[in-house]
């Protein structure tokens, strides 16, 4: 508060002293920022376009009654603000993204730059199919390098994310069952306990039950709960199980598991998000994987954008392959052709699951990354992944607790064993970010109490692995110290700890113009 | 291996720390039998960047772009034009390369431009609230019937002759999973009405189109009473986002939900995806919408902040009684939106859909001059439905001949629609006298 | 400093209390980045090029000795490293940069993507004409805005930067003096007290002698100076003057100051830094100028990119035309053509200043600029920028004190007279970075005690000029009342006031690998 | 007006708190004879980004581009690949839209980028220290030149028969308006160590190039010797950057000042410029340089940092004392070169240096093999001079007709060189082997 010494020149003061604010908002380089609906005015617009000629009108009276009333702002006023809100945004291009199950790797930028070839981002699905042979082409060799990688001999690539790569593959399998006639009785789908959410949504979204099974003292399935499960097995329909699975690890079992669920009369569905600690090293193909959904931007490298777009191509075993969904593309005599039509060749197709064709500006992110690190990289990519995990892991087990015994594939997971009465993983978590690193993930797997798992990928250096592990153990020494101070953070984030209780309770999911009392108050 | 930062010398220090003697100790729960020996086979090594680059260009070279001459492609996806800042702000890493903002502190950019997205959606489709976005229109429609659903405890759903054929699809498939039943009117040019005599006591939701697939706008307002009366739902879909600059939108008619596709404003069409779906609905409604929802709230000193919330309707907490198996949506796709509109304005986005409708206006004008040429939509907005005398295939091949992409025959989309002759034409602000002149000039010549 | 609350737990504490430091080094979202001499590795690489065969070398032993020893970085590394470090700087995206003289105005975004279009970023200088006609037009249609912005019958595009222009204009004069076979008689070029530093430099560059001409109390050329200057004229070779000038005032006589120089034989060359103040609104060539550079990263908009590259095309009158530079475009007959030798058509050219063609990048920033205003547009561009600034001055005139009566041009000049004993323009500039803004220009132009220019130019809303005025206001407040904290500002940048004198003194110009016993020390 | 955010709202206020009518009023100092009615005559009036875009993608189609096809263009400027990450590293906001580092508190991203950037062109160059960039390889022997004049306090200065013209004209520009005496050799293929013999007590320096403009690499420590025994400097120049990865360096040849042209390294061709200049010295040449330096330091706090440093050389601060007249030079073009190297490393950028001279020696192995073609440059990096019997514009134009650009015509750059038959070509990493067998087929059908 330099302003208090108005008046009375006074020696130099330290920072934190003697400025505290300031009048704009804005400290340094770091720029305050409202609203559009705060900042923008109604008449602006960032945009030149022709004046209309008016006069010509086919509306046939279907119109708005009340314009949108949305503010705009000038080029320069909207650049502004982007870059002003983007820097209260973390980011892997800032430091190590620690997310555990989320592979948030580096995204090379000439992904970005194939994407953005006018070939590819300026060509429209429903185009004649001689115009878009590139394309097809395109999605046809990304297809093989799928099939080849998981050793599998189909796959489905309209699927637009992960969740609704599960809901590919758990469709098929309710088509397979239809076609054995066996649909209305084969309706339990067995999932583990410590599987990601989107697993048991996708089972009732597809109108199965979900029966959870237990996981064992090695954070595997438990066999013993599995085998009782399948023994009165013919109302089955399948299993859905993470592999390696939502603690990092690598189901010891699969095999069996595979077999048990097959001669249960059922099918394995495996989530494939942690594809990534095994790309090149194993195919689960040779697993007795029915399906897969493989996440392209986690093993894939395409930028995840704060929320998405994603992409869940799937892979489809000899007893699913028939039923896959429409679109898809083939190879004859003259070229590549979409079968988009549920007849002749595609008789069997479960459905079409989505418009179009699927994400093909994350394919050919994908195609460019996969063409760039080849068999011989991607093998590099899941062992680096694995090996940076347990560099983590052993570098840390000291100060904190992990959840289990033995080394981890491509992330670490502990539990808040280690840190002292009404310390909690959040806290961990948001001191973490004061060392500016973003938290891993918290709570999750509930399997493991306040779980917290540590995804580094490959893409990390040491040296930051090593800067990392000094941050998270000082963090878990004061925690274990039952520092109070760990309750406060974070200190240095643009926000610091946010109300999430009161923003449910009271929902304000827009933003409304203040009323004139408000107005008034101010 | 430029994407891999660790050397030999890291690699053996690091597993010196660990106390491994290579990483293949760590693959030892790999069953025997799926351990490979080395790579994968029938796969080419790593390449440099030049290499990569060349290879893909090639590709795309193969490909005609919608700007590579006269072209009229839409049916569910349209060709516009993007500011470059657009393109510049979705490549800033802070937004280009971060998570979903799980971790409010340090992801208030993405969570005050979902905030701001989601306030313009709502004012656009003018409903009350509007999610963070959905994969694409399709997929929310889909999720918008089994929703209607959840909400009315009924299980059926009638779907319109004019709804896009993949939407009714995507639906058809998730509603038939969960035992909902489906009813699907006709394929009818302006058959959206209709919709009002197919509601009854079972009805969870009626699903109209507007524009519809073959261009033509109604004002479903009947369809809303009628469905209100057997306390039925209207979910009212759009597949042209920057119709909703002209043309009556969902919660003028008294739409209880409103989807529909994003791509018009701020992505381009990259083949049909990553697009952004938007989902909207009433207030009341909310507890039972899908997807994510960001809210305002404030953090420890009071300062106002965003957050993800209502999360106990999401899979990660929910789990199996979920509303939707949603997780990753179009973060991306729904920043290109929103800064495309904040650079719009209520102001622009007008003057764009004035623009769309008088490209379209005079195409239709160009194209009725043509003897054998009967437009079949009687109001639209930037797209609609011809017929000739000619199959429609024959035509778009000819036309393609004569450099003109003339749009998508409506047998491709309903091949039991018994529409042969049927051409969908769109028409944009990219869309140029010259093109029209070009279309014109050449139809005449094939038909 | 959390880490003393170990052991025995404390009530959560407040922020600047509880963490001042971090273990990492970062904090919260700004990132600790060393150089890459010390992140990077001497074996690690960011690129992935073919093994090169071996075996064939034509270098007849002319090779290197010892390898450059340079540190690399994988991308991933590589992109962070940059990223980390761009977050120490400010720039025009992230707020109002009013740094007078300079013209920080909004770089569209549409002139990036321009620039990079294959047709104009992949094309070679000396490819064969035919295969460059696009680009040669696009010289064309830019060198014909500028004659029809400026009113003059000749521009001269390859000078790469405003000093570049400055040098190509006097070189001209030059050249026109060697014609009259006056250039050993004629060395004298009057310049301002008031005008930038590469004036002067660029007569000197030129084997002129400066004479330097006082400026009245309006800020403008003492006429009575300089008409004494002329009187004994037979040696002066010309004048270089700044309009509008660099105290943002427009120089009221300059008709009969180009009048005088004309009638002293000399010729008049205007810096055309200051364009912007009256592009549409004002032609050069009325006013009497034979040689004008323009910098097109001010007024037309190119990013200046934290030092360049610049452009600095200049206008000629018809008798400078003659002796322009070669090369420069034609068109005839069969397209356009490129005039590369001094002879024929270019026999009077003063010669070649650069290799090639000049900043063929800029040029097209700077086109699709011109293109996108109009003539309306840049009407309304120096309007507006005029307008930006007066208006910071009428809401600063309170508090600060103006250099000079009346209305400014483009930016508003104010001298330290207002502020307090012991508190200078630096301490004033260095506050207001912590209220988010970069600093004005400080101590230019010299007739200016204590000088602060501030240039907001028009692409700054009112609501941003606003808050800018306020928080310069309360900063000038503290600065009348004495308020000694203003010396230890900034606070909230990256680095507190770093010391110029230290680094001059024993200059470091390079990173040089620790000693042993340096290391050792540590 | 999409980039002027005042509405008329906002003027109107604005000239109500100044007190002013109307702009008119900040424009009564302006003669009456000069004020302007109205708009400027004779230019269109403000156009959307579509029409702008359209207008620059037409005239850029009408070029063909070093991509299309093979292409074997040096001289001054080469073809190399540029990684994604570089070009986009430049566009970050907070390089591309800032100014020179004045106000260091908030630039130290722009000081430690160019911290680093004098610090691998010094050991590239193998010189004691380097500035923060010249305009390019031209301006920065110009300056050389002048600057060697200073330190020696002579008039005279020798360019050899190999200094690429274009570079030889520049600096004879600068040397002649400030009364320097320039000697120019005679056009040579391999003549640069003739320069010892044009040393005398008057020549303040030699300016030679390897490799040089006909591609010939040559050791000038000869030269140097000379020079220093007659107490004067040795200016080293080169004009293909990746060449110092294997060719010797000016600093193992004894050179006092080093100067180049840095295109080669992270930018793009486009058609001259921008490009990025080097410049190096010894240190205690220093106080001497033109141009600008950044230099180590400390803040307030202690903690290390970089400022722009020896300002008293500059002309901002010395005014018509000045080094040089240099204020912007080529910032973002250094920031695109230092990430270059970032990425390459020591390792990689030896490696990019290899497959150069590898490309460079297969096309000469390919044209050798021609009857009539004759290699006229002894020793090469990645570019060479040949003859054949036809007159090289007529060969040129023909190779043109058959899809390869084949190089530069000697004549070009020397009309006055007696070199009528003679082709400069270049080959680089992008050259591949099925461009040089185009090459070889073509040449073979026209000579
Ligand atoms: C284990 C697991 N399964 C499924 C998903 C869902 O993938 P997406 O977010 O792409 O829908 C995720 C992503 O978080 C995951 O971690
Ligand atoms: C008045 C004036 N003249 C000349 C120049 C030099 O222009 P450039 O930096 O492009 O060489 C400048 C730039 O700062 C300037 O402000």
């Amino acid at each position: 508060m330099g302003m208090q010494s108005i008046g009375r020149p006074t020696a130099p003061v330290a920072a934190n002293a003697s400025m505290s604010q300031t009048v704009s908002g804005s400290k340094g380089l770091q720029q305050r920022e409202d609203l559009i609906f705060e900042v923008g005015a109604w008449d602006k617009t960032g945009v030149d376009l022709p004046q209309p000629k008016g006069g010509k009108s086919r509306l046939g009276g279907v119109t708005r009654k009340a314009d949108t009333s949305l503010p705009g702002l000038s080029e320069p006023e909207a650049v502004r603000h982007y870059m002003r809100l983007s820097q209260k945004n973390y980011a892997i291009d800032l430091g190590l993204f620690p997310l555990g199950s989320c592979t948030m790797k580096h995204n090379p930028r000439l992904n970005e730059k194939a994407a953005r070839m006018p070939g590819f981002a300026d060509i429209h699905p429903m185009q004649p199919q001689r115009t878009i042979q590139g394309a097809l082409q395109l999605i046809d060799e990304l297809a093989s390098w799928l099939k080849t990688l998981t050793g599998m001999p189909a796959v489905a690539m309209s699927p637009k994310a992960g969740a609704h790569g599960e809901l590919c593959g758990m469709l098929a399998i309710r088509q397979a069952l239809i076609a054995r006639g066996e649909s209305d009785t084969r309706k339990r789908v067995l999932v583990p306990a410590s599987a990601h959410g989107t697993n048991p949504a996708t089972a009732i979204q597809c109108g199965f039950i979900v029966d959870e099974i237990k996981a064992d003292a090695r954070g595997r399935v438990d066999m013993e709960d599995l085998r009782g499960k399948l023994e009165s097995g013919d109302d089955i329909a399948g299993i859905m199980l993470t592999n390696p699975n939502t603690c990092g690890l690598f189901e010891t079992d699969i095999k069996e598991i595979a077999d048990l669920i097959h001669a249960a009369g059922g099918y394995f569905y495996c989530d494939g998000a942690n594809f990534n600690a095994i790309v090149g090293r194993v195919r689960p193909g040779d697993l007795g994987v029915d399906a897969m959904h493989i996440n392209l931007h986690k093993t894939f490298s395409t930028p995840h954008g704060g929320g998405g777009p994603g992409s869940g191509p799937t892979v489809l075993s000899e007893a699913l392959a028939p039923y896959a969904p429409v679109p898809y593309v083939v190879k004859d005599e003259d070229g590549f052709r979409l079968v988009e039509d549920i007849e002749g060749e595609a008789s069997e197709a479960f459905g079409r699951m989505v418009a179009f064709h699927g994400q093909m500006g994350m394919f050919v992110r994908a195609l460019t990354y996969m063409l760039s690190h080849g068999a011989d990289g991607l093998k590099q990519v899941a062992e680096d992944a694995v090996l940076n995990a347990n560099y983590v892991q052993a570098r840390l087990k000291g100060v904190m607790t992990p959840a289990f015994e033995g080394y981890c594939m491509h992330e670490a997971l502990f539990s808040d064993a280690f840190a002292a009465e009404g310390i909690g993983t959040i806290d961990i978590a948001k001191a973490i970010i004061d060392e500016g690193y973003h938290p891993m993930t918290m709570y999750f797997p509930l399997v493991v109490h306040g779980a917290m798992l540590i995804e580094p990928t490959e893409t990390e250096s040491k040296q930051e692995l090593d800067r990392f592990c000094d941050a998270l153990a000082s963090v878990a020494k004061r925690a274990a110290a039952g520092d109070e101070a760990l309750k406060g953070a974070p200190y240095f984030a643009p926000k610091k700890r946010l109300d999430e209780t009161r923003a449910a309770r009271k929902p304000i999911l827009k933003w409304t113009p203040p009323t004139p009392e408000a107005i008034a108050a101010e | 291996m430029r994407y891999l930062p660790l050397t030999p010398e890291d690699r053996s220090a690091m597993l010196n720390t660990i106390g491994a003697a290579s990483v293949d100790d760590f693959y030892e729960d790999v069953p025997e039998s799926a351990r490979l020996d080395g790579k994968i086979r029938d796969l080419p090594d790593h390449q440099g960047e030049l290499a990569v680059e060349r290879h893909l260009a090639r590709l795309a070279a193969k490909n005609t772009t919608a700007s590579d001459g006269p072209f009229f492609v839409g049916a569910g996806a349209y060709k516009h034009h993007v500011p470059a800042s657009v393109d510049m702000i979705i490549q800033r890493s802070e937004f280009l390369t971060t998570y979903t903002p799980y971790q409010p502190e340090i992801a208030q950019g993405t969570l005050q431009t979902l905030f701001e997205f989601q306030t313009q959606v709502a004012e656009m489709t003018a409903m009350d609230v509007a999610n963070a976005s959905m994969y694409d229109g399709s997929t929310s429609c889909a999720e918008a019937a089994v929703m209607a659903c959840r909400v009315t405890r009924r299980k059926k759903v009638v779907l319109s002759g004019g709804l896009h054929p993949h939407y009714a699809a995507a639906t058809r498939l998730l509603c038939e999973a969960q035992g909902i039943e489906v009813v699907q009117l006709e394929p009818a040019v302006d058959g959206e009405l209709e919709l009002a005599n197919h509601v009854d006591d079972e009805t969870a939701c009626v699903i109209g189109q507007s524009p519809n697939v073959f261009g033509t706008v109604t004002d479903l307002s009947p369809v809303a009473d009628v469905a209100h009366e057997k306390k039925a739902l209207l979910v009212s879909v759009f597949t042209e986002a920057v119709s909703l600059g002209l043309v009556t939108p969902p919660g003028e008619m008294g739409a209880d939900i409103a989807v529909g596709e994003g791509q018009s404003i701020g992505n381009p069409l990259t083949f049909g995806g990553p697009y952004v779906g938007l989902f909207a609905c009433t207030q009341k409604l909310v507890r039972q919408m899908p997807g994510r929802l960001c809210g305002e709230t404030v953090d420890a000193d009071g300062e106002r902040g965003f957050v993800l919330t209502l999360s106990t309707r999401e899979q990660h907490i929910r789990r199996d009684k979920a509303t939707s198996n949603i997780c990753t949506n179009s973060g991306l796709c729904a920043l290109a939106f929103t800064a495309h509109m904040t650079l719009l304005g209520g102001t622009g986005f007008k003057q764009l859909a004035e623009l769309n409708h008088e490209a379209a206006c005079d195409l239709a004008d160009a194209l009725e001059a043509i003897p054998g040429v009967n437009i079949l939509t009687p109001r639209f907005f930037n797209e609609f439905a011809f017929e000739t005398p000619v199959d429609a295939e024959a035509v778009l091949a000819m036309l393609d001949e004569r450099g003109v992409i003339g749009g998508v025959r409506a047998s491709r989309l309903l091949p039991d629609g018994h529409m042969g002759n049927v051409i969908i034409a769109a028409a944009t602000e990219c869309t140029t006298q010259e093109d029209i002149a070009a279309y014109a000039a050449a139809l005449k010549e094939v038909i």
